[in-house]
């Protein structure tokens, strides 16, 4: 079969296409790390999702409070840790940002077991069902983060070594964003390592396609989409805390906000594929800061624009999932 | 009278009919579907005539479902062309062929379930009726169309239950449902898919009777699949039979069933 | 009945409202092949899903080698060494051929020597080792799935018309697999349209009709006694004379 | 005549039949019953919400859709009025060129995301809905030349309407005749007249093409209804009664602003109306409508109650703190949706 690489294609075309506009190469490279950051934060918060919808056709809308109790966590024992924060060595903010984003990410996804059994099993299979009820989720789940957090917003600084910009000539390359590009891309490899070189990824694969074949090979399909719930709530507090130091400040709303971006971003990339969520994700996130740039007034209506432009090219998103 | 003629058709390939009198009703040219590589059906052409019952007969998988999803519109045709009562049909999507005059009742039960049984079947009527897209007259001021719903109840004897909710209907009532709502679409081409299936014996001759009935008014046109060869031959005028997505034999009914490529198809090749 | 490796008894499913199997009885002996035959409707499908736990038995009991397996989960009966070729050969066409073959290897990397027993009754599958599934053609999908089965040893195999769009060479090829596997490692239970197939390898034969067993006996017997055939298996023209 | 009116749709329930009649008779004698602006304020905002809750249950109730665009025609509808009388001046003229925008985009936007989504499942079309309307809230933040931004638009309402008009000379009951008098009757009787309208469209033969198409969409299909056009005209009608509703709304606050007529927050309260009420039902949406505009009123109170009896408990109070009326409603909504999947009224009926 022969790969369909044009959706990846799309990636360097907009970067290429959007140079003339903006005209100075410097802001461009500005430009284009910050939508590649912004881009691979949601991917990272989008990826589980898209999973998890492809193997047992549920899709949980109320994925934003995972993303929201992320930044809460992080930002939490962030704040605790303050003196390690403001530290003047790489070393001492980041024993203080790494259990942060652990933290983040065991929290949601303890949380994302507990959501699973209550709210998004007993509604397997009943679409509208499941949309009603996820969304009661969402709102109990926003109103539970105001009880223990407070209903004000939380400010939160980033660490000292991650302020500022690296300066390459007349390029001004913001720290944190790098960060974030790493961090994206290590998610996506691991998640692709994973998924086309492990039995685990296999599994996953095959069950995204037909789970109830692989049941009748002798895997537990259920425990795997479990596993995989879990994992993806996990990403979305990992992404929750990422976004919570990318805006400095932290309010309940955080999650609902950016999960429209997500449901987007899974749109786009074909609902149950990681590959088109990725190269989605990246779209999203260069279109979002170039025309940022170019018209601020209609930077969020674009992500609109992007997604009817993708749709009405491929219907099913860019990569859609063979099903049985 | 028709002149069906048979043929033993070894590579079959679209080929025309010997045509009788009746005038042409239905026809497909070298209709075909393909999944992938696979072709379901394969150049199928045929013509039904008006006031014929046909009956479409094959072994499990040779396409005859499919064939049918391809006359009523639930399948887009690879290749091609359906045309009903001359009109070229092949590009128009299921709604508007049904309200053409093809109409089609399902293999597995497919009835609004929370629906009452009355319901279910003046949904039907008023397809025709073109009230559907009326707004702002009450539901229950259309009497004509409630009085018809339930004469084609009474049709099938489920008058009692008009109001009872479909889904709470024993199974074979729920098939009766089915063929009241075919009825009640009054189209020119009727289509059973395996009308009789999970009907306990005492419930089959309602429908037999029924399509018995359709068929002795003359001027409708009615395909039908079935598996059980009594009711085939009683019922038919003339049986078509479909092997791996081809045409394979078409003919009288004693003559198809008294052949050796319908045994062939049917049975794989032995000589049993 | 001694030495049956499977048996079922007064299984009754629903599938939703409808009421599919009504009471169905039959054996597989242990290391024979049993054919279950029947025209289309009759519940054959529902048979063989039901055994693999896909649908659940609403009434009756279903064991294997000696256990009730009725209300084990699909994995837990899969566990047991029952295998499935489902009719739709449910490929993971995504994967390919090579990755089909290692999901279903649950043990761990395909054998080698069994593999190589493989291709040489499937060389399709050695020539398009490393193709995404989806791409094959139906009959090599029907290789592929009929290979999953039988990557690593199972004790039962439940296989849904193994034939259906198979060129006649590959037919014999089944045919010979099937052969070896019966009696020495495995038990099969193959439902069949095609008769010519079904009477070369059957040792014995189920009959199916509306959901019930309407014939079980010895498939030499069967074979002999065409006005059955014809009354059972659909044509049934000297019925009703 | 009263079969008519309601479209044969009667209550079926004794206690249903006294909780609507009790609702449309309190808040018809509402300004006499409990006068004061505050609580005239919240009868309005009932009339306009039961108008917008039956409306989103056209979509959600009967036709099978979930959308969450539906504050946006909401909005739509409210900021049609506003500019118009803020760029055209307090005049009956700008009401009506206001109401007539409002509808026209509406029903134009409506169209285009159905006929763009409809065709595809119902979580694609929950999903875009979704999107689509956070985009529009933001655009209606930033647009502030013409929206106001975020602070939104204060008007000045037609003269008729304001409290320095009297109808009449003196008071009745004790209840002075101005134009907020009149004002809000505009609001009551505009409101029942919509929701009978839409009682008349679901009970009419077009509304049992939506419940076939609710019901199973591929045999509706099949019988020769173009499932697709029907669901979008059912959005459009929907579409042009929140935009109608929230015409009203913006004739009766005199100010429109995002966090009344687009935040996401009004979405989630139209949600708990329709499905604590009873989806599929209309009546459902009326009760569940009075009854969300009560407890964001009076549960208040309830909390604050429980709040100060746990107010050294530190988690528990929080828990009970006024502001978390939403948290108990969420929860009420989720047992609903698994135990009442007909809410209410539902219960209500079946109970007889």
């Amino acid at each position: 079969m022969k790969r369909d690489w044009i959706p990846w294609l799309l990636i360097p075309v907009l970067a290429i296409a959007a140079l003339p506009l903006i005209g100075s190469p410097a802001s461009w490279v500005t430009l284009t790390v910050a939508g590649l950051a912004m881009g691979l934060m949601i991917f990272v918060m989008a990826s589980g999702l898209t999973l998890t919808f492809g193997l047992m056709d549920v899709l949980n809308f109320g994925h934003g409070a995972f993303i929201a109790v992320g930044a809460f966590v992080a930002a939490s024992v962030m704040l605790a840790m303050a003196p390690w924060m403001t530290a003047d060595s790489i070393w001492l903010n980041l024993a203080a940002i790494v259990p942060a984003v652990l933290a983040a990410m065991v929290v949601s996804g303890v949380l994302g077991l507990g959501f699973e059994r209550v709210i998004v099993r007993p509604v397997y299979g009943q679409h509208l069902k499941q949309i009603l009820v996820t969304t009661g989720g969402l709102i109990v789940a926003e109103q539970l983060l105001k009880v223990i957090w407070g209903p004000d917003q939380i400010t939160l600084s980033r660490p000292t070594a991650l302020r500022g910009a690296f300066l390459l000539g007349d390029v001004a390359i913001e720290k944190y964003r790098v960060l974030a590009v790493v961090v994206g891309l290590a998610v996506f490899a691991a998640l692709a390592l994973t998924l086309n070189r492990t039995r685990l990824g296999l599994l996953i694969r095959a069950g995204v396609e037909n789970g109830e074949m692989v049941e009748a090979l002798g895997y537990r399909i259920r425990r795997l989409f479990v596993g995989v719930f879990v994992v993806g709530s996990a990403l979305a507090g990992l992404g929750g805390a990422m976004w919570g130091l990318y805006q400095e400040t932290v309010t309940a709303a955080i999650g609902a906000q950016v999960a429209v971006l997500v449901f987007i971003v899974i749109i786009i990339g074909g609902l149950g594929s990681v590959g088109g969520c990725f190269v989605g994700a990246l779209l999203v996130g260069l279109t979002a800061n170039y025309i940022g740039f170019l018209a601020p007034k209609v930077a969020l209506g674009s992500n609109i624009l992007l997604m009817a432009l993708v749709l009405l090219w491929r219907p099913q998103g860019l990569y859609p999932v063979a099903k049985r | 009278m028709r002149a069906c003629s048979f043929f033993l058709l070894s590579p079959v390939r679209g080929r025309g009919r010997v045509r009788g009198d009746a005038p042409t009703m239905l026809e497909t040219q070298s209709l075909t579907i393909r999944f992938g590589g696979h072709a379901a059906v394969d150049g199928v052409s045929c013509a039904f005539e008006k006031g014929t019952l046909t009956s479409i007969v094959g072994p499990n998988g040779a396409g005859k479902t499919t064939y049918f999803n391809l006359i009523s519109g639930q399948l887009p045709a690879t290749s091609g062309k359906v045309t009903l009562n001359g009109e070229d049909i092949t590009s128009y999507a299921a709604p508007r062929r049904t309200r053409l005059g093809l109409g089609r009742a399902f293999q597995l039960t497919n009835l609004f379930p929370n629906l009452s049984a009355l319901e279910n079947v003046r949904l039907a009527v008023q397809v025709k009726s073109g009230k559907g897209y009326d707004l702002l007259s009450r539901t229950l001021t259309h009497r004509e169309l409630i009085d018809r719903a339930m004469a084609h109840l009474a049709a099938v004897s489920l008058a009692d239950r008009a109001q009872t909710v479909a889904a709470t209907l024993p199974h074979g009532d729920q098939r009766k449902l089915e063929v009241a709502i075919l009825l009640a679409l009054e189209p020119d081409v009727f289509m059973f898919d395996e009308p009789t299936a999970g009907m306990s014996i005492d419930e089959v001759p309602t429908v037999l009777d029924i399509i018995a009935a359709i068929k002795a008014r003359g001027d409708k046109t009615i395909l039908l699949v079935e598996h059980k060869m009594d009711v085939v031959r009683s019922l038919s005028d003339r049986i078509v039979v479909l092997h791996q997505g081809k045409l394979v034999a078409d003919g009288k009914p004693a003559e198809v069933i008294a052949s050796d490529i319908v045994r062939e198809a049917y049975l794989g090749g032995a000589n049993a | 009945m001694s030495g049956a490796l499977l048996s079922l008894r007064g299984v009754e499913t629903r599938i939703g409202r409808y009421h599919i199997l009504h009471g169905v009885e039959f054996d597989v002996a242990e290391g024979g092949l049993t054919m279950l035959l029947g025209r289309n409707g009759a519940g054959k499908t529902t048979t063989l899903r039901t055994i693999m736990g896909l649908w659940r038995a609403a009434a009756g009991e279903i064991r294997f080698d000696g256990r009730d397996i009725t209300h084990l989960a699909t994995p837990d009966i899969a566990r047991l060494g029952i295998a499935y070729v489902p009719e739709s050969m449910a490929i993971f066409a995504d994967l390919t051929v090579q990755e089909n073959l290692i999901l279903a290897a649950r043990s761990g990397p395909p054998d080698k020597q069994r593999l190589d027993w493989i291709f040489a009754r499937f060389e399709a599958l050695k020539r398009f080792w490393n193709l995404p599934a989806g791409l094959l053609s139906g009959g090599q999908k029907q290789m592929l799935a009929v290979a999953r089965a039988i990557i690593e040893p199972r004790r039962l195999l439940l296989v849904d018309e193994p034939t259906k769009g198979l060129a006649p060479a590959i037919i014999a090829n089944m045919i010979d697999a099937f052969r070896e596997l019966k009696g020495g490692e495995a038990s099969l239970l193959v439902v069949e349209q095609n008769f010519a197939f079904a009477r070369q390898l059957g040792d014995s034969v189920a009959v199916m009709d509306d959901g019930k067993v309407a014939h079980r006996g010895d498939m030499t017997a069967f074979a002999a006694d065409s006005a059955l055939q014809q009354h059972l298996l659909g044509l049934g023209m000297d019925t009703h004379q | 005549m009263l079969r008519s009116l309601l479209s044969d749709d009667l209550p079926r329930s004794r206690w249903l039949a006294v909780a609507l009649l009790a609702i449309l008779i309190g808040l018809a004698v509402a300004p006499f019953l409990f006068p004061g602006a505050k609580s005239l304020n919240v009868a309005a905002k009932i009339c306009v919400f039961i108008v917008l809750a039956a409306s989103f249950d056209l979509l959600l109730g009967y036709t099978g859709i979930v959308s969450f665009a539906h504050t946006m025609f909401f909005g739509i509808g409210a900021y049609g009025v506003a500019i118009a009388l803020t760029r055209l001046g307090p005049g009956w003229d700008a009401v009506a060129v206001g109401v007539v925008a409002g509808l026209i985009v509406a029903i134009v936007l409506a169209t285009l995301i159905g006929l763009f989504s409809l065709r595809v499942r119902t979580i694609f079309f929950a999903m875009i809905t979704l999107a689509v309307a956070s985009a529009f809230a933001i655009l209606a933040s930033q647009l502030s030349d013409l929206t106001g931004g975020e602070d939104g638009l204060n008007y000045r309402l037609p003269s008729v309407l304001r409290a320095s008009f009297s109808l009449a000379d003196g008071t009745l009951f004790g209840v002075r005749l101005n134009g907020r008098l009149l004002d809000y009757y505009l609001v009551y009787f505009a409101a029942l007249a919509l929701v009978l309208v839409l009682l008349r469209i679901v009970n009419s033969p077009f509304g049992s093409v939506l419940m076939a198409i609710r019901e199973n969409p591929f045999r509706a299909e099949a019988i020769g209804y173009r499932t697709v056009v029907y669901r979008t005209i059912a959005s459009c009608i929907a579409a042009a009664t929140a935009a109608l509703a929230g015409a009203l709304l913006a004739l009766w606050s005199s100010q429109t602003n995002p966090d009344t007529t687009l935040s996401f927050d009004i979405m989630v309260d139209i949600l708990l109306m329709v499905v604590i009420g009873g989806m599929g039902t209309m009546y459902g949406a009326v009760v569940g409508a009075v009854l969300l505009v009560f407890a964001q009123n009076y549960l208040q109170d309830l909390l604050a109650i429980a709040n100060k009896a746990l107010a050294g408990v530190p988690l528990l109070a929080n828990l009970f703190h006024p502001d978390r009326w939403l948290l108990w409603l969420g929860v009420a909504f989720i047992l609903c949706v698994y135990f009442f999947p007909t809410g209410i009224v539902g219960r209500l009926r079946q109970k007889r």
